[in-house]
């Protein structure tokens, strides 16, 4: 099969916060530079950033500081992450909003006297979470959008799926990305000088998740096949309350927002049992980690709905009264059959952000010359867990970053390298294994995943079922590697990509398995059941992992408490005793 | 369509709306059993108010009709905008033409 | 084959944008004929006079009473559509279709009551 | 016995057909739902769009027993006459394949309406205050929440029938933008709304209005640009 080939400069991976911000700085960076952007869907339609409901954590408002939300981003975090990568997140943050507003046009809901509004989001010390209404993704992401579109100079690959990272003949540094052009089923190799990675993670190899359908994990996939370090691998975060809808829907797993708790609304079991008393002194308004844990061992006891999860029950707050004040979420749920005001809804926890990521730099260089990284591929800003409101504050802070520094970078490292083509020809080979295979049940296999996942590597974890998962990823994947797609129209075949998609979660699975059997205590979203305690919080470590030519080789590494440690804080006596 | 010609067509609808109230009063009036040509060019005769009322009317309808027409002549047909603009200014100088030929006739003595 | 699929029209405000339009072209096409006949009326009253004494026909009538129905759907209609472009929305715009179809019909209905 | 819907597709490119499909029943299922079914277990080649799953990013669209829709929030009971689907791929838009359009003419006529803030302030200027209570910020608020879906512009039939008509999304987000009044570009903007193609193209159809997921007025933003532009025409503000 032939490959189309195309020169770029900058070649930014995805149409998310990150990938948008990074096109916008590029540009006003570097003048004469030749910027391509690719993405797996229509541009800016596609990823998570424009899912965000909730809104974006930001210290504006003169009560607030940096260092107060520094701290509750490292407390969240469980002491885990990198500090002066949370530090950079939490300044720069300030300014994003402000760009956001000033020059990209974002127009956040402000209070009765005009100021900027910031809402309570869990976990947080002070209400810094700016939004419009509750589609804030929404709103910034179309008004990036639209500034990306009003600027030819910027190469638009829609509908392009990246299947590689191709290194220089040297193998020093990154050469190119291998794509597949979605509509035509063609493949296209560009060929770059700096490469932004920023495909968004997307935890979607669980049998519950909420991320958008186009995200699989491939850009992590992809980094893990070039030798890049990762961590925080086990680090997957999931939300209390996904829609349960039944099997083969697609419609399962969708998030049913946190405001539903907080406004009071009951959790109760099978049995009809309003069990969260059994768990937590808070009931329904704990944290997210510790209701998603009550309701998967009400799962596990049994004690569930007719399709295997609770309940959520919001009517004795007055359907009325519930309509008026979750009008989008109760539309939602009418839309698809489900009385949210008047009924009960059944719900699962889902997986919803993965805090793992590429190990990078504060100025998103990566291990590999050439190659950055930013948003949820990204990883060290959040440690053990993320603050709802940190993540499209990391995807815009950090995008916006490397398209400032990626320009900058070129400048001094000129010219496109000789790019290695044994590597890309296998690549090429690689992504057409399944027609060469006898088609065969993928659904099943799918399915499988995904069970696998929820059941072993999920909300809570223990040593028997993580060994039990690292064998039976290793069947799936050898059985997906058997499993083919019938050869006929390459064109806009999402059976391919469903298989490609497969791919790419089975070798992360595998890594999030094996981070998770390392980590033997219990971190925020990490839970194991034979460790329960959260550990000596001084001697704190994270999980790397690479792939190495044999095999996949993990470490425990240190973190380095350069801003603050453990049972100190940043904020001074006044501020703390608020 | 552009604001120029939008304007002068919702001017013109706006301005014929009284004026075409008034005109159906009339074809009510005049649609009496036993109307006769005679009687309609009695009161139009040398009346430089009904010559005014029509004169206006007649304007408004052609530039109204005509811009009307030319949209649907774009939409409808596979006409191009410069040929469809040319004939419906064909069609409002044909209006205006036989529209004042219709006056005169009614009003002059 | 094509992929056309057009219910979307099936809705009164659809409807009342074509009942619009085609009543336009029908007094686009009658206005020229209209002043024709007028004009005869230049030089003496003869020819109108005739003129007027044939649409006594019923069939001419039943033509008439289609016309005051055309203006009046165009203007009732036209109406509603300087009221949507000029003010502030209101809704219950098929309601206002309606009432102004229904109105033209009712008008035209006596008009045609009154020639018979 | 699973009971049974009989489903017909849109197959292939511009001169492609209609195929029909048994798909089984489920309690909770959309439209989208059926379409994967049928991709998963009958064709695999069949080609659609979508992403977010739940009425947020207007990828998945799809004309449905007619009506242009957002299928991921669309329960089959809803729509199912007699058990029986159509879906079609959205229309006025180039079909790829099956049932994805391409939306690129949707969103160049975004821009040729202007549909882009024009910042008049940096990133190191504070954030401007604004109370929510004003009339613009009223309106710019009102028209604001479109998630690009493209359903009324496959619904809109002076798209159809005037190939230069910027239509009723693009208009709507010019609207939104009038009354921002933090935008520095809106002399461009008028300009651009007034000229052919432009708001004045708009003949009130009101299905955009009608058919809106997210329940968007565009025959209302349309109509403010009207007005607004006269305004401005009359003013001597507009080139001609
Ligand atoms: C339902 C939901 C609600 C959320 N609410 C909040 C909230 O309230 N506050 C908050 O801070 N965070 C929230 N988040 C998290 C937040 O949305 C994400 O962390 C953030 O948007 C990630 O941005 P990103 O740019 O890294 O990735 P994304 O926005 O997900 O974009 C990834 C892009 O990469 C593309 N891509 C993927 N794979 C490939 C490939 N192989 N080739 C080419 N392109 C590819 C995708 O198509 C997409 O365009 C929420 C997430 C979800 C799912
Ligand atoms: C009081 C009287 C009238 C009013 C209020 C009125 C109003 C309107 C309006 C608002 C439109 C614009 C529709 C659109 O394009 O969106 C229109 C179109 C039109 N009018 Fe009138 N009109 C009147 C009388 C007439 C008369 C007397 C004629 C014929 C001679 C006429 C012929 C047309 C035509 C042909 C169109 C174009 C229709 C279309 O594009 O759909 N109108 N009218
Ligand atoms: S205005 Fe409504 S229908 Fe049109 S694109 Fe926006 S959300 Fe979709
Ligand atoms: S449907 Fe079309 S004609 Fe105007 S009011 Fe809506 S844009
Ligand atoms: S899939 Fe996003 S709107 Fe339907």
């Amino acid at each position: 099969m032939t490959i189309e080939r195309l020169r770029t400069d900058i070649l930014i991976l995805g149409s998310g916060g990150a990938g948008l911000f990074a096109a916008l700085h590029a540009q006003r960076a570097g003048q004469d530079l030749d910027i391509t952007l690719a993405t797996k869907g229509l541009l800016g339609k596609c990823g998570c950033t424009r899912m965000v409901q909730g809104g974006y954590n930001v210290a504006l408002n003169p009560g607030d500081s940096v260092e107060r939300h520094f701290m509750d981003t490292i407390e969240g975090g469980k002491w885990l992450p990198n500090q002066e990568l949370a530090w950079t997140l939490v300044s720069k943050a300030v300014e994003r909003v402000r760009e956001l507003e000033n020059e990209i046009g974002c127009f956040f809901d402000r209070n009765p006297d005009g100021t900027l509004h910031g809402k309570a989001f869990a976990g947080q010390t002070f209400d810094r979470t700016v939004h419009k209404g509750d589609l804030t993704g929404i709103e910034i992401i179309n008004r990036l959008m639209e500034q990306v579109w009003a600027r030819p100079g910027v190469r638009k690959l829609e509908e392009h799926r990246a299947l590689a990272l191709i290194p220089s003949r040297d193998g020093t540094a990154i050469a190119g990305v291998l794509f597949v052009d979605i509509r035509k089923g063609t493949f296209r190799f560009v060929e770059a000088r700096a490469v932004l990675l920023a495909t968004g993670g997307g935890p979607t190899m669980y049998r519950y998740h909420t991320p958008s359908g186009d995200k699989s994990m491939d850009g992590i996939a992809m980094a893990l096949r070039a030798g890049l370090p990762l961590r925080d691998m086990e680090m997957v975060q999931f939300h209390p309350t996904g829609l349960l809808a039944g099997p083969e829907t697609r419609m399962t797993g969708t998030v049913l927002e946190e405001g539903l708790r907080g406004a009071g609304g009951h959790l109760l079991n099978g049995d009809m049992h309003r069990f969260m008393g059994d768990y937590d002194p808070k009931l329904e308004r704990a944290t997210r980690d510790v209701v998603s844990r009550g309701i998967y061992a009400e799962m596990k006891a049994g004690r569930t709905s007719p399709n295997g999860g609770v309940y959520i029950k919001m009517s004795h707050l007055g359907p009325k009264d519930v309509a008026k004040k979750f009008k989008g979420m109760v539309d939602r749920c009418r839309d698809c059959g489900f009385d949210l005001a008047g009924g009960l809804v059944e719900v699962v926890p889902t997986a919803h952000y993965f805090m793992g990521g590429l190990v990078c730099n504060a100025d998103t260089s990566t291990a590999m010359p050439g190659l950055f990284v930013a948003g949820e591929d990204a990883s060290g800003m959040h440690g053990a867990n993320r603050l709802g409101g940190n993540g499209v504050a990391n995807s815009t802070v950090f995008g916006g970053i490397a398209g400032d520094m990626m320009p900058a970078w070129l400048v001094r490292n000129p010219g496109h390298r000789t790019v290695n083509e044994e590597v890309l020809q296998a690549e090429v080979d690689r992504a057409q294994h399944p027609f060469r295979k006898k088609p065969g049940d993928l659904n099943t296999l799918r399915e499988k995943l995904l069970d696998l996942m929820w059941e072993d590597v999920g909300v809570t974890r223990d040593e028997a079922g993580l060994d039990r998962a690292l064998t039976g990823l290793e069947n799936i994947e050898a059985e997906l590697l058997s499993t083919g797609i019938p050869d006929g129209d390459k064109a806009f075949n999402l059976t391919w990509h469903d298989w490609l998609n497969l791919r790419s979660q089975c070798e992360t699975s595998r890594v999030i398995a094996l981070a998770a059997k390392q980590r033997r205590n219990s971190r925020g979203a990490h839970f194991r059941t034979d460790y329960p305690e959260p550990g000596d919080l001084a001697t704190s470590c994270f999980t790397m992992v690479r792939q190495t030519a044999d095999g996949l080789k993990i470490t425990d590494e240190p973190v380095r408490f350069t801003h603050v440690k453990p049972g100190e804080t940043l904020l001074g006596v006044k501020d703390a005793a608020e | 369509m552009n604001v120029r010609l939008y304007l002068w067509q919702r001017m013109t609808a706006a301005a014929m709306v009284p004026l075409l109230i008034v005109h159906l009063a009339v074809i009510f009036y005049a649609t009496r059993q036993d109307l006769t040509a005679a009687d309609i060019l009695s009161r139009t005769r040398g009346s430089v108010a009904w010559a005014l009322f029509y004169g206006v009317f007649v304007a408004a309808a052609a530039i109204h009709a005509s811009i009307g027409v030319r949209n649907i002549l774009v939409e409808w047909t596979p006409m191009r905008h410069r040929t469809a603009e040319i004939a419906s200014i064909g069609f409002a100088i044909l209006l205006g033409v036989l529209g004042l030929r219709a006056i005169a006739a009614v009003v002059l003595p | 084959m094509t992929a056309l699929l057009l219910n979307h029209r099936r809705n009164i405000l659809w409807f009342a944008a074509m009942v619009h339009r085609l009543s336009g072209i029908g007094l686009a096409a009658f206005l020229p004929l209209h002043f024709l006949v007028l004009g005869m009326a230049i030089g003496n009253g003869e020819n109108l006079e005739g003129f007027l004494r044939w649409t006594d026909a019923p069939l001419v009538k039943f033509a008439e009473t289609g016309l005051v129905f055309l203006l009046l759907v165009h203007m009732l209609g036209g109406l509603r559509l300087l009221l949507v472009e000029n003010f502030s929305w209101r809704d219950g715009q098929k309601l206002m279709a309606l009432a102004a179809t229904v109105m033209s019909a009712l008008v035209a209905f006596a008009f045609l009551i009154r020639v018979f | 016995m699973q009971s049974e819907m009989s489903v017909s597709l849109w197959r292939g490119g511009e001169d492609g057909a209609y195929v029909t499909y048994k798909v089984p029943e489920r309690a909770n299922q959309t439209v989208l739902d059926v379409v994967t079914w049928i991709q998963r277990n009958v064709d695999s080649t069949l080609s659609y769009r979508f992403a977010c799953r739940v009425g947020m990013c207007g990828s998945c669209a799809m004309v449905v027993n007619g009506r242009p829709r957002w299928t991921c929030r669309t329960h089959v009971s809803k729509v199912a006459k007699n058990g029986a689907l159509q879906i079609g791929p959205l229309q006025n838009m180039p079909i790829i394949k099956d049932l994805a359009t391409d939306m690129k003419p949707f969103f160049e006529k975004w821009q040729s309406a202007k549909g882009v803030f024009e910042p008049s302030k940096t990133r190191h200027d504070p954030i401007e205050e604004i109370r929510p209570d004003t009339p613009e910020r009223v309106a710019a608020d009102a028209a604001v929440e479109c998630i690009n879906c493209g359903v009324c512009y496959s619904a809109c039939d002076t798209v159809r029938w005037n190939g230069d008509y910027m239509g009723p999304a693009a208009l709507n987000r010019a609207w939104s933008l009038v009354n921002d009044v933090r935008d520095s570009g809106q002399a461009e903007r008028l300009q651009a709304v007034a000229s052919g193609g432009g708001c004045h193209s708009c003949h009130s159809h009101q299905t955009c209005q009608q058919f809106c997921p997210q329940s968007l007025n565009p025959t209302a933003a349309i109509a403010g640009l009207k007005r607004r532009t006269v305004q401005a025409y009359l003013k001597g503000d507009l080139k001609k």
